[in-house]
């Protein structure tokens, strides 16, 4: 039996430090891994954020800046990019930044166990000018590169090979799961899984400090009722998110406050495009009346989105009419127009397409993937069968959600798309070109949806530099799925952050949270 | 006392009823009449919610999302409409949900305490009358389920049958889960108190005499063991349906309850909570007095009942 | 005796076997984890891959195998979510789970017998009666809801007691202890009473029940005819002879303690294993899954273990009976 | 004569319930002197043990003394309360159910259920408490009592046990014992033991003792008297000769007459037509006039007679009809 006491560790706790600006935050989903490049995730990456850095990096407004590279131009014509690196800057350990590094990083991040790896697609070869120069060659003219490797993070070559952990391991986690050894101004002192993660400033970072915190930790809280509960007792600082419903008592609290925004988050309906008959239906079993797009527009028309934004979200969400937000890049401000919640036009459409009487049908939807995402479904369901279309509701967890929709049990199912590049690009790449394994498009068309032209269209865009002519080309392809009803875009999700009030702190658009950004009062 | 000599003359069924112990007992204790009147009447409200409620909660086409989070008693700032109990978030009358949750809470309770009754009955009158082998695995398969904990079983039957089940007939099946996950949870404790009775029993002369004249083992343990084993099996069963109920609720806080379009009691429990901070206190408040109410009840007319018909006890 | 106990050890190991075989076959139905490993721009490729690489493409009984075979060796996997392996991560959780778990079931096992005691001698008093309604409400609210009223009125309304987690915490060669802190302890009072109140409820209940029976038997008349005090009569006469079936289900409910702690580390953020296992379902951690599972029958064996072997020493006459097997 | 033991003036015992108020003893009076056995006899329900546990203060509610006095060695102990009735029980009254298998503590050795009693009653020191169980448990005859005593009730037979059960009721030395068919549940071959080990110790240390049976033949083998109890009431007392070979009351005379005893050889036993009365349903007059093949309109009117100078609570005591 062990039984030495570590004197130190209970000194240290009964002498409570008295530092004001220790920081604590709780999130709904721990980072479940501390290698950048293993997990794409909003939790992973966002938390590391604060820890790694890339060459280029987003700032509050999600203009493309300068990090470990000071600046970067196009080679040639559109045949890659050349970064030109910081100099003087150091790893956490020490370790001094060079070119060798990210040339190791985009080995690393690039390789074929790395869940990152679909970032350096347009990637052709990179190439090492000198210790602070890199230039990352490209297939095709790449315009939106430097932004789309924004959260690729840079990772020391010699630690990792010293530490054994050259490649990432999703399965069995090495030596980079739980330590870190970033550029970034924080670097992490303990490391719990699931439990709690603390850091501290760096002091070799190379930039100039925003933030006055000393120490931070980081809670995972997966009841929002506990969250809310800890930053309302004042025992977090600051909680994302807060649960809608909250949102207007918290506003009336002197202690706590409210940051809410538009994250890029575009909540949608999807259908069965492909399908020959509904899976679900009781009576309209040989047909798939979702393929008929007057059957698509009526539901379009079926759903009050202006009253699930009004009561559900209580005010804190934006409608949209396609799939990207009107802060993300390509955005159409012309096709901003929804289709208008009018039962009438539903009812005449489905008459048109022949089911008068309606139909009834099976939607899928999770119930803890999206905020109030079985509410909305429940709301949903109710505005279809005032037009007679019968939803049967089966709302399940994320971990069932996802293996019911790549086995295509559904027959409509709610989906939210939030493009990483923050461009309309991504959406169009995943959601709406026909699914090809090869090409790696439409991993996400769950539904099959396929258009010829919006599939010659996607390479062109991801080639074009002129921007007006990308633009122009990123128009008809929304254009297209919107007359077609590919899908029902219906809302943006809120962004809703409860921090206490002597906290200054940035929200970013991507729902990133960064620590140096942080002043405790 | 017991040992009085009891007349025997030949009296209506009715006229037993009111004459007995039981009936007498009940009339002595406020608590039992209190709650078998709160019990009633909830059973009474969940059985003829239709009747009863304002509004069907569980037809989505009768609803108005606008009426949304509408405070009782309190016309809706968009619509007008007043709401005895309020509205929740989907604009559903509070009273009519918590009218036709109660019925779907009872109808699970009810149903799993059968199902865990009838098995628990079975199981434990055949490995107290049979014994050997057959005895055996029984009890060592009920020491399984005991090692188990009962949320965890029923968290495992919920995931298998969601698995196994058609897609097409999944939704429906929720609910028969619930009833099979919350029942086998159960059984348990029905067959140990049933095997220990009939082993006691088995030994009876009028079960001996019985089996002398050649009844079949099946008719002796349906007629003449069941009978002597039924007041501890009705107590186990009064506050098996409490702990049915609350499981329920437990059950789909975690993730795994009935479903949010046909919610329970303890679904909108699950829901309300979500709005405890938010200031719509109604929409946890009052499913949750309800609940308590039912539960409570019945947990003490269980109480009331296992002192009465302990004679012992008395 | 050591029969017996050998005995009951098979029994459990094959117990083990079947939680085990039962847990496998139900994985597949948690859900997927590949998704939760995976991001957002994955491709159908690395989906399969990645499950061969799990082994995850395999019959769930050669999957039951390969963990038996790496179980019996002290391997329980390595956690998909985490990527260390899930022995570690037990052992780091165990702690916070156990401490709660002792000082809820303490507590429950000390109110509910002297509570149960009392309303037992006390049949007829009004206080009894009282404390009989009034602990019902105990059993008739959901645990959650319970734990989340304590928190709104303790940490949010009255700021005494901390909302969440387990406060500081000292590390004891590897066991981590709430014990020897301030905030340690005050952290653990709203979850240990949600998670005792429960046990607290059935323990009373059940002492009460069997100190009426025993009240009422000749040995314990006798005992009052013979003159001897009521303290000596209710609790070295009576209380004692309640032990055995008590000692039976407080047995079984430590085990059912450890189980709600799902549900109380849930809604108190409590680090322990029940939070982790919760974890796990949400993230289809299947070797995490299964070893909590595993993990939970081990105690539930020992505790029954431990319990038959208790009897021995509360009651003399099973000493005798024994050991000709039962 | 001395003073008795135990006096016992016009007790009633009442027990409330739903169909009206039960007398399970209804206006009893008897005594017993120091050294002398009464035996009380009667059918189950006649209220027998009833009195036995109204005079040790056992009764369970809502059963309560509602009439009557009862003296223990001169001081009135019918209305004591609690502790006072406590110290009383076992140091001043000894009692032995019937039954010795679930008498004991199953869970205590023997030698520490008598050593706790007597540390209850008497100051002494567990030494000498000690001492004195093991001299109590010789007493009753327990062989190798230095060992028994450490003995756990289950490990002893029933006629065993149940010499543990007098022991522990004598351990105090009381002044009077209560034997509530101290015999029922024994062998018929140990039975006689039991009975001569009681009688011997009562005997030697001068202790009254309250007999409660329904078996003739311990009334006729141990009893100096006997009183016979029907429906609560007293039907007769006397000698255990005179009740048992001249009967007075029809009831006894009956109760004989149904009883085989040894001396009679092998004849017809006669039997008592009906039962006896439920309790809440005690017919007017003299309980027994339903049954009783003497009966009058008297006995089914007049209130009973009360038995204080003659030994039968009857209107027409049988005079010399022996029972044969």
């Amino acid at each position: 039996m062990r039984h030495y006491l570590h004197l130190a560790a209970i000194l240290a706790v009964l002498a409570p430090t008295v530092q004001a600006e220790d920081f604590k935050w709780a999130v709904t989903t721990d980072p479940q891994t501390m290698d950048p490049h293993a997990v794409n995730s909003a939790p992973v990456l966002g938390f590391l954020n604060n820890v790694y850095e890339g060459l280029v990096r987003r700032g509050k407004d999600m203009t493309v800046e300068p990090a470990l590279a000071t600046s970067w131009e196009p080679i040639g014509d559109g045949q890659g990019w050349r970064f030109h690196l910081r100099q003087g800057v150091t790893f956490h350990d020490g370790a001094e930044f060079t070119a060798e590094d990210v040339l190791f990083s985009y080995q690393r991040a690039s390789d074929e166990v790395s869940d990152t790896r679909s970032w350096f697609a347009p990637v052709s070869d990179v190439v090492i000018v000198d210790d602070y120069t890199v230039d990352f060659m490209t297939t095709d003219p790449n315009p939106i590169f430097p932004g789309s490797i924004a959260n690729w993070m840079i990772m020391d070559s010699g630690w990792a090979e010293a530490n054994n952990t050259t490649l990432p391991d999703k399965e069995n986690g090495n030596y980079a799961t739980i330590n870190t050894n970033g550029t970034g101004a924080f670097r992490v002192t303990a490391r719990e899984p699931g439990l709690r993660t603390v850091l501290e400033p760096f002091d070799g970072w190379w930039g100039d400090a925003e933030h006055n915190i000393t120490s931070a930790e980081l809670t995972p809280i997966q009841n929002p009722a506990t969250a809310l509960a800890a930053l309302l007792s004042g025992d977090v600082d600051f909680i994302n998110p807060v649960p809608i419903q909250d949102v207007a008592r918290l506003k009336e609290n002197p202690d706590v406050e409210v940051i809410q925004g538009i994250e890029a988050r575009v909540i949608m309906l999807g259908f069965p495009h492909e399908a020959e008959t509904l899976k679900y239906s009781s009576e309209t079993t040989d047909t798939n009346p979702f393929a008929d797009v007057r059957v698509r527009q009526a539901v379009a028309h079926a759903i009050n989105v202006p009253a699930i934004l009004q009561t559900i979200m209580r005010g804190n969400a934006e409608e949209v009419s396609q799939l990207v937000s009107a802060a993300m890049q390509g955005y159409v401000a012309e096709s901003a127009a929804r289709p208008a919640h009018d039962p009438n036009q539903a009812r005449a459409l489905l008459a048109e397409a022949g089911y008068p009487d309606g139909f009834s049908f099976g939607l899928k939807c999770p119930n803890n993937r999206y905020l109030n995402d079985e509410a909305v479904c429940q709301a949903i369901t109710g505005m279809l069968a005032q037009v007679g279309l019968n939803a049967t509701l089966d709302a399940m967890p994320v971990q069932n959600y996802w293996p019911e929709l790549r086995a295509d049990n559904y027959d409509m199912y709610l989906l939210g798309w939030s493009p990483g590049t923050f461009d309309a690009e991504h959406p169009i790449r995943f959601l709406a070109a026909t699914p090809n394994e090869e090409r790696r498009v439409g991993s996400w068309n769950f539904g099959g949806y396929s258009n010829a032209r919006v599939d010659e269209l996607l390479p062109l865009i991801q080639s074009e530099i002129d921007p007006v002519a990308r633009q122009a080309m990123i128009d008809e392809t929304t254009k297209i799925l919107q007359d077609e009803v590919a899908y029902v875009p219906m809302y943006v999700q809120p962004l809703v952050w409860g921090v206490r009030s002597n906290i200054e702190l940035t929200q970013r658009p991507d729902n990133f949270f960064l620590l140096r950004w942080v002043t405790v009062n | 006392m017991s040992d009085f000599p009891i007349p025997v003359k030949p009296q209506s069924r009715l006229r037993i009823a009111l004459d007995s112990d039981l009936f007498y007992t009940f009339r002595r204790s406020p608590v039992a009449m209190v709650s078998a009147a709160v019990v009633l009447v909830l059973m009474f409200s969940a059985i003829f919610a239709p009747l009863i409620a304002p509004t069907n909660p569980f037809n989505p086409a009768s609803l108005n999302l606008m009426n949304g989070f509408t405070p009782p008693m309190t016309p809706n700032a968009f619509t007008g409409d007043s709401f005895l109990l309020g509205t929740d978030d989907q604009g559903r009358d509070v009273f009519s949900t918590i009218l036709y949750g109660m019925r779907i809470s009872l109808f699970v309770g009810v149903a799993a305490v059968f199902f865990a009754m009838v098995l628990g009955i079975t199981l434990g009158l055949i490995s107290g009358y049979v014994g050997g082998w057959t005895e055996t695995i029984i009890m060592r398969t009920a020491d399984v389920q005991l090692t188990f904990p009962s949320i965890l079983v029923a968290m495992l039957i919920f995931g298998i049958a969601k698995g196994v089940t058609p897609v097409e007939y999944r939704d429906q099946m929720a609910i028969w889960v619930l009833i099979l996950a919350i029942g086998l949870s159960d059984w348990v404790q029905f067959a140990r108190v049933v095997r220990g009775a009939t082993l006691v029993e088995k030994n009876k002369e009028y079960v001996q005499a019985a089996r002398l004249i050649g009844r079949t083992p099946g008719a002796i343990m349906l007629r003449h063991i069941l009978p002597n084993v039924l007041s501890p099996v009705l107590v186990i069963a009064t506050i098996s349906l409490a702990l049915a109920i609350i499981a329920e609720a437990t059950l789909s806080f975690l993730g795994v309850g009935a479903p949010p379009t046909q919610p329970s009691l303890g679904t909108l429990i699950r829901i309300g909570q979500g709005f405890l901070f938010s200031g719509e206190w109604w929409i946890l408040l009052f499913p949750a007095i309800t609940l308590l109410a039912l539960a409570l009840s019945v947990n003490l007319l269980g109480d009331w009942l296992r002192d009465a018909l302990n004679p012992r006890l008395r | 005796m050591l029969a017996y106990i050998i005995r009951r050890v098979g029994q459990s190991a094959l117990v083990l076997l079947i939680v085990g075989l039962v847990a496998f076959s139900m994985f597949r139905f948690v859900g997927d984890p590949i998704d939760n490993m995976l991001g957002q721009e994955r491709t159908a490729e690395d989906i399969e891959r990645l499950r061969a690489q799990l082994g995850l493409d395999q019959p769930f009984v050669v999957q039951y195998y390969k963990f038996l075979e790496g179980a019996v060796q002290g391997n329980f996997g390595v956690s998909y979510r985490q990527g260390r392996p899930v022995a570690e991560i037990l052992l780091e959780r165990a702690p916070a789970t156990l401490e709660l778990a002792m000082v809820s079931g303490v507590l429950a096992i000390l109110f509910g017998i002297a509570l149960g005691v009392f309303t037992a001698i006390r049949r007829n008093g009004v206080l009894a009666n009282v404390i009989m309604s009034a602990s019902l409400i105990g059993v008739s609210l959901p645990t959650f809801l319970i734990g989340i009223l304590l928190i709104y009125l303790f940490s949010v309304e009255l700021g005494w007691l901390p909302s969440f987690g387990r406060g500081e915490t000292v590390d004891l060669g590897g066991w981590t202890t709430g014990f020897l802190t301030e905030s340690g302890l005050k952290a653990l009072i709203l979850p240990s009473i949600t998670l005792g109140l429960y046990q607290m409820t059935l323990i009373m209940r059940l002492v009460r029940s069997e100190m009426l029976e025993v009240l009422r038997q000749d040995y314990i008349r006798f005992a009052r005819a013979r003159g001897l005090r009521d303290r000596a009569v209710n609790f070295r006469h009576a209380l004692k002879n309640t032990m055995v079936p008590v000692i039976t289900v407080i047995g079984l409910q430590l085990g059912a303690i450890i189980a709600f702690a799902i549900i109380t580390e849930t809604v108190f953020q409590w680090p322990g294993v029940g939070l982790l296992f919760i974890n796990a379902i949400q993230f289809v951690d299947i070797p995490v899954m299964a070893a909590y599972l595993m993990l939970i029958s081990v105690m539930f064996v020992g505790i029954n273990l431990l319990v038959d072997i208790l009897y021995f020493f509360i009651d003399p006459r099973l000493r005798a009976d024994r050991s000709g097997g039962h | 004569m001395a003073d008795p033991v135990l006096s016992i003036r016009d007790l009633s015992v009442e027990i409330p319930t739903r169909h009206g108020i039960v007398r399970p003893v209804d206006g009893v009076s008897y005594d017993i002197q120091a050294g002398e056995i009464l035996g009380i006899v009667g059918e189950s329900g006649a209220g027998k043990s009833m009195a036995g546990n109204a005079v040790i203060g056992l009764l369970n509610p809502p059963a309560h003394i509602s009439k009557g006095e009862i003296w223990l060695n001169g001081q009135r102990i019918d209305h004591l309360k609690g502790d006072a009735m406590r110290r009383l029980r076992g140091k001043e009254i000894g009692m032995v159910f019937q039954d010795p298998l679930t008498s004991l503590n199953p869970l205590l050795r023997i030698g520490d259920q008598l050593t706790e009693t007597m540390m209850t009653h008497l100051t002494i020191s567990r030494a000498e408490a000690e001492k004195r169980a093991v001299a109590a448990l010789e007493e009753v005859g327990i062989p190798g009592a230095a060992e028994r005593v450490n003995s756990y009730p289950h490990e002893f037979s029933g006629g065993m046990r149940q010499r543990v059960v007098i022991a522990l009721a004598l351990c105090a030395e009381p002044s009077l014992v209560i034997a509530d068919e101290p015999t029922t549940a024994l062998d018929v071959s140990v039975q006689a033991q039991i009975i001569a080990l009681l009688r011997r110790l009562c005997r030697d240390r001068g202790t009254a003792v309250m007999l409660i049976t329904h078996d003739m033949g311990v009334i006729a083998e141990a009893t100096d008297r006997v009183a016979v109890m029907y429906a609560g009431r007293l039907a007769e007392l006397g000698s255990v000769r005179d009740v048992l070979t001249h009967p007075q009351h029809p009831y006894t005379h009956g109760l004989m007459a149904s009883t085989p005893l040894a001396s009679q050889g092998k004849r017809r036993l006669h039997q008592i037509p009906g039962a006896m009365p439920r309790l809440d349903a005690v017919p007017d007059g003299c309980a027994f006039n339903p049954r009783c093949p003497h009966a009058t309109d008297k006995c089914r009117q007049a209130p009973l007679p009360r038995l204080s100078g003659g030994r039968a609570a009857c209107w027409y005591p049988l005079v010399d009809e022996k029972v044969i």
